[in-house]
């Protein structure tokens, strides 16, 4: 099949998936008991009030005539607003995803090198007490609880040892102060995401790690390696040029998929270290009812997470001539 | 045919009957089971860490089974509504309360216990739907192909994607009241596709394995074919994948708990900390902190180890030599 | 012996063509032709050989009888219906009358099931009788086979069983609904010599027994001469010689045929036959696309043989060959 | 490949990312700029006053926007504030006149009568949620000079002075554009509720400076603003501080750590008693605990038995062992409630309503219950008291049709949203079931419980609370008036009384202060006896101030978080 057409192919089906998950959104939020007015208990609020306010939001109307609004807006590009904030859902997100694309960029990179190459070596000594010892480690990473591992950390280096903020992004202060440079600034956000990072990073090192060590295990037992070594290439560039190289590609793979499990972690970690991202103001949504938030937070989540594996997808097989689709 | 209707007549025949009838049936058929097991268990117990996910199970399962007992000692060890008379505020643990109370006074202990009942109750139950839908999805798609399997697995396709976590917390916020057994259901529905994904290539080479063309000149129809011929043989591995999908639903649960989603109704380990955390004992109240993490983090640590040793006997190529 | 000229298969210009998957960056697509335009009649109680090396898609004609593939182009008509239109009960009926062998005795036997259950299976599907009937039957199908006692082996799974147990009870399976025409595809060639003679002897002494007919698939020449009446050669999906068994080894007319009997060893070490080549050599740049499908091995080929594909022709009485030069001759 | 190089680059960039942050503390400690820092929860939502409903939009929003009148501190009393005396009222005509201070927005132009003509015809022209109803009856509103307004009323309201008057006021200048494009848009009250405010037009005590969105807001000292030397209550009106840096925390654990490292001076919330233990070891700051302005409740569906059964209703009341649920269940953080207005409330509140069962021992309240279960007709297959007067449990509660109760389901939020509710629920439980009412507490999400009560009114009983009341008794009427038994209506109990709807009206139009409060008065004792709410507790609003930086906190109803607190408080020396 020609690539463009795989693509053409993928593409229409994720735009149909996309209005598939926008038609199951709706109509879960709209079965969902409690609407976002009659939400609001506020002694001041007079039946009337209600009604306008669920009139404001469309909410009023029958459910079809809702749903086929709802639909032409979508395919307008204009997405709502949000019930709870009074603006467009749009401006929220391109508020909040850029912080969350920071974390999440930088902490799947992250794991994934350390994976990749502690993978690398330990697949290469296998059997050693290194080999042992560290798969031990990226068992326990790999099925550690989130939250709890997020709060020991809270609990431990921002409260006892008051290394790092506890939470946030930046340190308004330093933001304020007319004088502080832009260095300033990066580094200050560089530490509030410290923790943050660390706690993703511990969740994720352990699945790239074990992933590459048997991916590497079943490399060397390949024939080109043996002939590698009768060559008489150096145990080095057996492993790095040779091994390694091709061990890694499996890891890309699971790097599109591990991107969907990653944001369900990362909305805990956002929401225990406050840090203003779609995960957190998703979560913060859906216990406020926000029904156009959450809704185009979460197509927004989900078009990324396809997107990332058609990416991954045909990545994957530039790289292995093998793979057919 | 004229040779078949002379059954009554064939002498070895029914010397033979006779002979089945007086020894037990099938029996030989068990026996067989037995030593299949045997064998597994020899590879199984080769793997240490496999091993040593085995005695955690083990004792997780004890801790759920003597939950039961703390409340017949006194109502006050009711994990959701028994409270200490004497005690108003968290404690750390003492005589009557040995890992202390929480903010009520209810026994973090007895909590913890029933946790272990919650966690094997949805982990299992959500892994095996899961895997059961997988399966059934896996093996209809690979064998029928066509169509049916394009749809099957386009679908599987954008489930597998799905940022799970986030779509059950929007299904908890509209159902309301997120039960456990709904919860069980969801995970479920949202699991089974990475499992249908294997089945299903499972599924594609044992098709075309002789002994299924076999049937199918035999004249077995789809479904005999699918689940006599092919389903025994991808059964392992499904299970396989249960051993891995009770970790993911152990963690949903408790992740959904803990961020406020959870069954109000139970007590489970993810609840406990979103009660410490919300409650404002997390740096106050180690004792109250550090038992449902560890819990946690230990039950999925034993079902992935079972996994992986229950992946080795399976596949025999991870075998180490 | 009337009877017995009837014609039970009757294959007519039948033809199969792949599409091949190819890589997701490269643009063409290609097609394969694995079976053109093939005549074959098999008559009642006949053992019609298929001879032709690996990748020639004498597997394929096997596995288009069975439908276990639909063919591209052709009728096939078997008791004088063509089991292209077959469905339902008629698929049913017709799975009855035709049944396989397979080459792999350690694949074509579910792991999981049982010598009985195996054997059963067909009985159950085709809804033959009670279940003691159909018990009966299967340790009937047992003895047959040489399974002896029968109800040593009924309880067994396969990977408890020899190979060449392992092919009885698939023989088994095969006979236990009692058909009038089975496929043997290559059903020795995974043996060890000392078991082979025993499994071929059987299916022979089944033919008198029972007077099935056979379409025999092997790329053996020899296991061919000793078991078939007739033979078809089949080269690259079409078919270049075919006749009575004697006739075509004892005076093979196309190339190919020449080349597979001189690859047959003979006892006689003394005994000097022409070699033929069999690695494959570059086409003159002049060749067309309906050139013959042998010409790439051709020692001695003509201007025609790359204008145009030879057709089948009557060289003897029964006995065919497609080859430009044969006709000549 | 360069796997490895990759790796080596990457173990660098590790070191950059772990080792430079970690030694970055030292650097960023928070310096003690001028100005206070207050921690909030969450962030605001807005800066249109028109939307600001929730909690803490209003907390900065209210910095900018001042209304006509306001409440003195402590006493409640209401005191002109942007206006000059008091409203001269013609009961003739129903017409009022009112005054306005020279005062001027934070641009230095004159705060006009125009301005509050402005925002009265937005209001009553956009029909905005929340404050329409303060407006509807007013029939005309006209500025007869620069300084005077006069408003016609239908009919003398009570709430005109105490509501209608104490409406934040917008200036013309900045709104007349957003309101004329309003105007002509498909939804003209989405589009002026959705017009997002950059830049507040203040007249208050501070000016907004920037809201990065996220992590805080900065405001300072307003230098125009009017009251500042005015004396209330007799303290100077500041602000003596600079300015305010709002801060969000999202989570009150972090919120309450920043207040001991002293990143923030106040958090402006209730604290949890869990955190209160640290706090008040600590001499840097002193714990405020005051009454919480708003009531936490048990109502029935008066619209079926056995909950129609106003006997079965007192019964329950006597069951209900407030104290205990005050003790265990708040830690003592609160009281109990015995009337719908709390008693911090103190103008309005009337102490003397039913007590029912204050001090009762358990055996007691099952008695008493027994006994006023049995004088309405009620039987048992094994009364709760046995013959030799001992408390037994009890079985087959039946009604006086003979019909047996139904099991009856007490809705209450999760735990995880309030474990105090939750808890309380489960204890009411407890107690019904010791007379053999088949009561079961069912935690369910606010949604749920909203969605069952407000809008298909099919229920037994639930538990929630009122919040954020306000000091004028008004709601008093409406939670209990028949005109408000109607889809998303404040009486979803289905209470119907046709002598306390006449009194409600009544004392809806009387505008004599001290008519109206024994009117309030009447209706309290009588509500509190009829019994379709059980009002059960108030929590205490705990909150914890740094008093070495700051000092001056004035305490009210719902804590120290208030206008005043904020105008008086001064660096500490």
């Amino acid at each position: 099949m020609h690539l463009g057409k795989f693509i053409l192919i993928r593409a229409t089906q994720i735009v149909v998936s996309f209005f598939i998950i926008l038609t199951l959104l709706f109509v879960l939020f709209r079965v969902a008991p409690g609407d976002p007015a009659s939400m609001v208990i506020d002694p001041q609020m007079t039946p009337e009030d209600v009604e306008v306010t669920r009139a404001l939001f469309g909410l009023d109307k029958p459910l079809y005539q809702q749903y086929l609004i709802c639909l032409k807006n979508f395919v307008k590009g204009e997405f709502g607003s949000s019930f709870y904030y009074g603006k467009p859902v749009i401006e929220i997100i391109g508020e909040k995803l850029p912080n969350t694309i920071l974390l999440f960029t930088t902490s799947i990179i992250l794991s994934a090198l350390a994976g990749i190459s502690w993978g690398k070596v330990i697949a290469w000594r296998r059997g050693s007490l290194l080999d042992s010892s560290v798969t031990v480690i990226g068992l326990v990473s790999h099925t550690l609880f989130l939250p709890w591992i997020a709060l020991l950390m809270v609990w431990v280096f921002a409260y006892w040892m008051n290394l790092f903020p506890l939470s946030g992004m930046i340190t308004p202060e330093l933001w304020l102060n007319p004088e502080t440079g832009i260095t300033m600034k990066v580094l200050d956000v560089l530490h509030h995401m410290v923790l943050p990072l660390s706690v993703l990073f511990t969740i994720h090192f352990g699945g790239f790690m074990l992933i590459m060590r048997s991916s590497m295990m079943e490399t060397l037992k390949e024939d080109y390696i043996v002939t590698a070594r009768a060559k008489g290439l150096t145990e080095r560039q057996i492993r790095e040029r040779h091994a390694a190289k091709n061990a890694a590609l499996p890891v890309v793979t699971t790097l599109g998929l591990s991107l969907a499990f990653s944001i369900n972690g990362g909305a805990i970690t956002e929401t225990i270290f406050s840090w203003p991202g779609i995960g957190r103001e998703l979560v913060f949504a859906v216990s406020n009812n926000d029904y156009p938030l959450a809704q185009i937070a979460f197509l927004l989540i989900a078009a990324l997470v396809l997107v990332a594996n058609l990416v991954v997808d045909v990545l994957y097989a530039y790289l292995d001539p093998r793979i057919k689709y | 045919m004229q040779e078949y209707r002379e059954k009554e007549r064939d002498k070895e025949w029914l010397d033979y009957r006779k002979g089945r009838e007086v020894k037990t049936g099938l029996g030989g058929r068990w026996g067989r089971w037995a030593t299949t097991l045997r064998g597994h268990w020899d590879i199984f117990k080769r793997n240490r860490l496999g091993l040593f996910g085995l005695v955690l199970l083990i004792i997780f399962a004890a801790m759920a089974l003597t939950s039961y007992i703390p409340p017949l000692i006194d109502t006050m060890y009711d994990p959701m509504t028994g409270v200490d008379p004497d005690i108003l505020w968290t404690q750390g643990p003492t005589k009557a309360h040995w890992l202390g109370t929480d903010f009520i006074g209810r026994d973090i202990l007895s909590q913890l216990l029933v946790g272990a009942r919650i966690a094997f109750l949805v982990g299992i139950t959500a892994a095996f739907m899961a895997v059961a839908i997988g399966t059934s999805v896996g093996l209809i798609s690979g064998y029928l192909g066509k169509r049916v399997d394009m749809v099957l697995m386009r679908v599987a396709d954008i489930v597998m994607v799905l940022p799970g976590l986030l779509l059950i917390l929007i299904l908890s916020a509209v159902i309301g009241k997120l039960s456990v057994w709904n919860l069980v259901i969801i995970i479920g529905l949202l699991r089974w596709a990475s499992v249908a994904r294997v089945i299903r290539s499972q599924t594609l080479s044992l098709r075309e394995r002789p002994y299924v063309q076999a049937a199918i000149i035999s004249g077995a129809s789809k479904g005999r074919i699918i689940f006599r011929h092919i389903g025994p043989n991808v059964l392992p591995l499904s299970f396989l994948y249960m051993t891995f999908g009770v970790t993911t639903a152990i963690l949903v649960e408790a992740a959904l708990a803990f961020l406020g989603f959870g069954d109000p109704g139970t007590v489970s380990w993810g609840m406990m900390l979103q009660w410490v955390w919300k409650t404002g004992n997390m740096f106050r109240a180690p004792y109250w902190l550090l038992p449902p993490g560890i819990c946690i983090s230990l039950i999925t640590l034993s079902f992935y180890l079972i996994g992986r040793a229950l992946d080795e006997v399976i596949n025999p190529r991870l075998r180490q030599r | 012996m009337r009877e017995n000229d009837k014609i039970l298969v009757d294959v007519k210009g039948l033809t199969k063509i792949y599409s091949l998957k190819r890589n997701i960056f490269s643009r063409s697509r290609e097609f394969v032709t694995a079976v053109y335009d093939v005549n074959i009649r098999i008559k009642n109680g006949e053992i019609f050989g298929l001879v032709g090396e690996s990748g020639s898609g004498k597997t394929t004609c096997g596995r288009i009888l069975s439908r276990l593939e639909e063919p591209t182009g052709g009728q096939i008509f078997i008791k004088g219906v063509d089991i292209r239109l077959l469905k339902g009960q008629d698929l049913q009926g017709f799975r009855k009358n035709v049944q396989m062998i397979f080459q792999d005795p350690y694949e074509s036997l579910n792991p999981r099931m049982t010598v009985a259950d195996t054997v059963m299976e067909p009985l159950e599907v085709q809804r033959v009788g009670d279940y003691e009937e159909r018990e009966y039957r299967v340790w009937k199908a047992l003895k047959i086979v040489e399974l002896y006692p029968p109800g040593d082996y009924l309880f067994r799974f396969p990977h408890e069983l020899s190979g060449g147990q392992r092919q009885r009870v698939a023989v088994a399976r095969a006979l236990v609904v009692e058909p009038d025409f089975v496929i043997a595809d290559e059903p020795v060639s995974m043996l060890d010599a000392s078991i082979r003679a025993g499994i071929l002897n059987l299916l022979l002494d089944l033919r008198t027994r029972l007077g099935l007919a056979y379409l025999f698939i092997t790329h053996d020449l020899a296991v061919a001469r000793y078991m078939c009446d007739r033979i078809g050669v089949i080269f690259k999906g079409k078919l270049v010689e075919l006749g009575k068994t004697e006739r075509l080894i004892g005076n093979p007319h196309h190339p190919y045929t020449k080349a597979l009997l001189s690859a047959v060893p003979i006892p006689d070490p003394r005994a000097e036959r022409e070699r033929f080549r069999f690695e494959e050599r570059e086409l003159p740049e002049q060749t067309f696309d309906r050139s013959c499908v042998f010409l790439p091995r051709c020692a001695a080929s003509g201007r025609i043989c790359r204008k145009e594909s030879p057709e089948m022709v009557e060289v003897e009485e029964d006995h065919y060959s497609a080859c430009h030069l044969s006709t000549e001759m | 490949m360069g796997i490895g190089k990759m790796c080596r680059r990457f173990y660098r960039l590790c070191f950059i990312f772990i080792l430079v942050p970690l030694f970055l503390w030292v650097a960023i400690t928070p310096s003690h700029g001028a100005g206070i820092k207050i921690g909030m929860k969450d962030e605001p939502k807005t800066l249109n006053p028109f939307r600001a409903s929730d909690t803490w939009s209003r907390k900065v929003v209210t910095r900018f926007f001042e209304p006509l009148y306001t409440r003195e501190p402590k006493t409640h009393k209401i005191i002109p504030w942007l206006a000059e005396g008091y409203p001269e009222y013609d009961e003739a005509t129903n017409t009022a006149i009112v005054r306005l201070k020279r005062t001027k927005w934070e641009d230095g132009s004159p705060l006009t009568a125009h301005d509050v003509v402005f925002t009265g015809s937005v209001i009553r022209e956009f029909k905005v949620p929340r404050y329409y109803a303060r407006w509807r009856f007013i029939k005309e509103i006209e500025a007869l000079d620069d300084y005077r307004v006069k408003f016609v009323l239908e009919r003398p309201m009570a709430i005109f002075l105490p509501r209608t008057l104490m409406t934040f006021i917008v200036q013309k200048k900045k709104w007349e554009p957003v309101v004329t494009a309003a105007r002509k848009a498909e939804k003209p009250l989405r589009c002026l509720l959705a017009h997002e405010v950059k830049q507040p037009m203040s007249c208050g005590a501070f000016t907004f400076v920037k809201w990065a969105r996220g992590a805080y807001i900065r405001i300072e000292r307003n230098e125009n603003f009017f009251a500042t030397g005015m004396e209330i209550g007799g303290k100077k009106v500041g602000p003596y501080v600079d300015g305010v840096l709002f801060k969000f925390y999202g989570s009150m654990d972090s919120a309450i750590l920043a207040l001991k490292k002293g990143d923030i001076d106040y958090y402006w919330a209730s604290i949890q008693a869990g955190y209160l233990k640290d706090l008040e070891g600590d001499r840097r700051f002193k714990v405020f605990k005051n009454d919480k302005n708003g009531v936490y409740y048990l109502a029935f569906n008066v619209r079926k038995s056995p909950f129609s059964d106003k006997a079965f209703r007192q019964a329950v009341a006597y069951l209900i062992d407030k104290d205990f649920i005050v003790i265990r269940v708040l830690q003592n953080e609160g009281q109990r409630m015995d009337n719908i207005i709390p008693p911090g409330n103190g103008y309005w509140h009337n102490p003397d309503t039913p007590k029912f069962g204050q001090g009762m021992k358990r055996k007691e309240r099952i008695k008493k219950a027994y006994e006023i279960l049995k004088a309405a007709g009620y039987t048992w297959g094994k009364p709760p008291i046995n013959a030799k007067g001992k408390v037994v449990r009890a079985e087959g509660l039946k009604m006086p049709d003979g019909r047996e109760v139904p099991p009856l389901d007490i809705l209450t939020p999760p735990a995880d949203y309030d474990p105090h509710r939750a808890m309380a629920g489960m204890l009411v439980q407890q107690w019904l079931r010791g007379v053999g009412i088949p009561a079961s507490s069912k935690p369910s999400s606010f949604g749920s419980i909203t969605q069952q009560v407000k809008v298909k009114r099919k229920f037994d009983a639930f538990i929630l609370g009122w919040g954020r009341l306000g000091i004028d008794p008004d709601y008093l009427r409406t939670f209990f008036h028949s005109r408000e038994d109607r889809l998303y209506g404040r009486n979803p109990m289905g209470y119907h009384n046709g002598w306390y709807d006449n009194i409600a009206d009544e004392s809806a139009a009387t505008m004599d202060e001290t008519k109206r409060r024994e009117l309030i008065f009447k209706m309290q004792k009588f509500i509190v006896e009829e019994a379709p709410y059980i009002p059960l507790y108030v929590p205490y609003v705990v909150e914890a101030c740094r008093v070495d930086r700051f000092t001056g906190w004035n305490e009210d109803l719902d804590g120290v978080g208030n206008r005043w607190s904020l105008f008086f408080i001064k660096p500490a020396q």
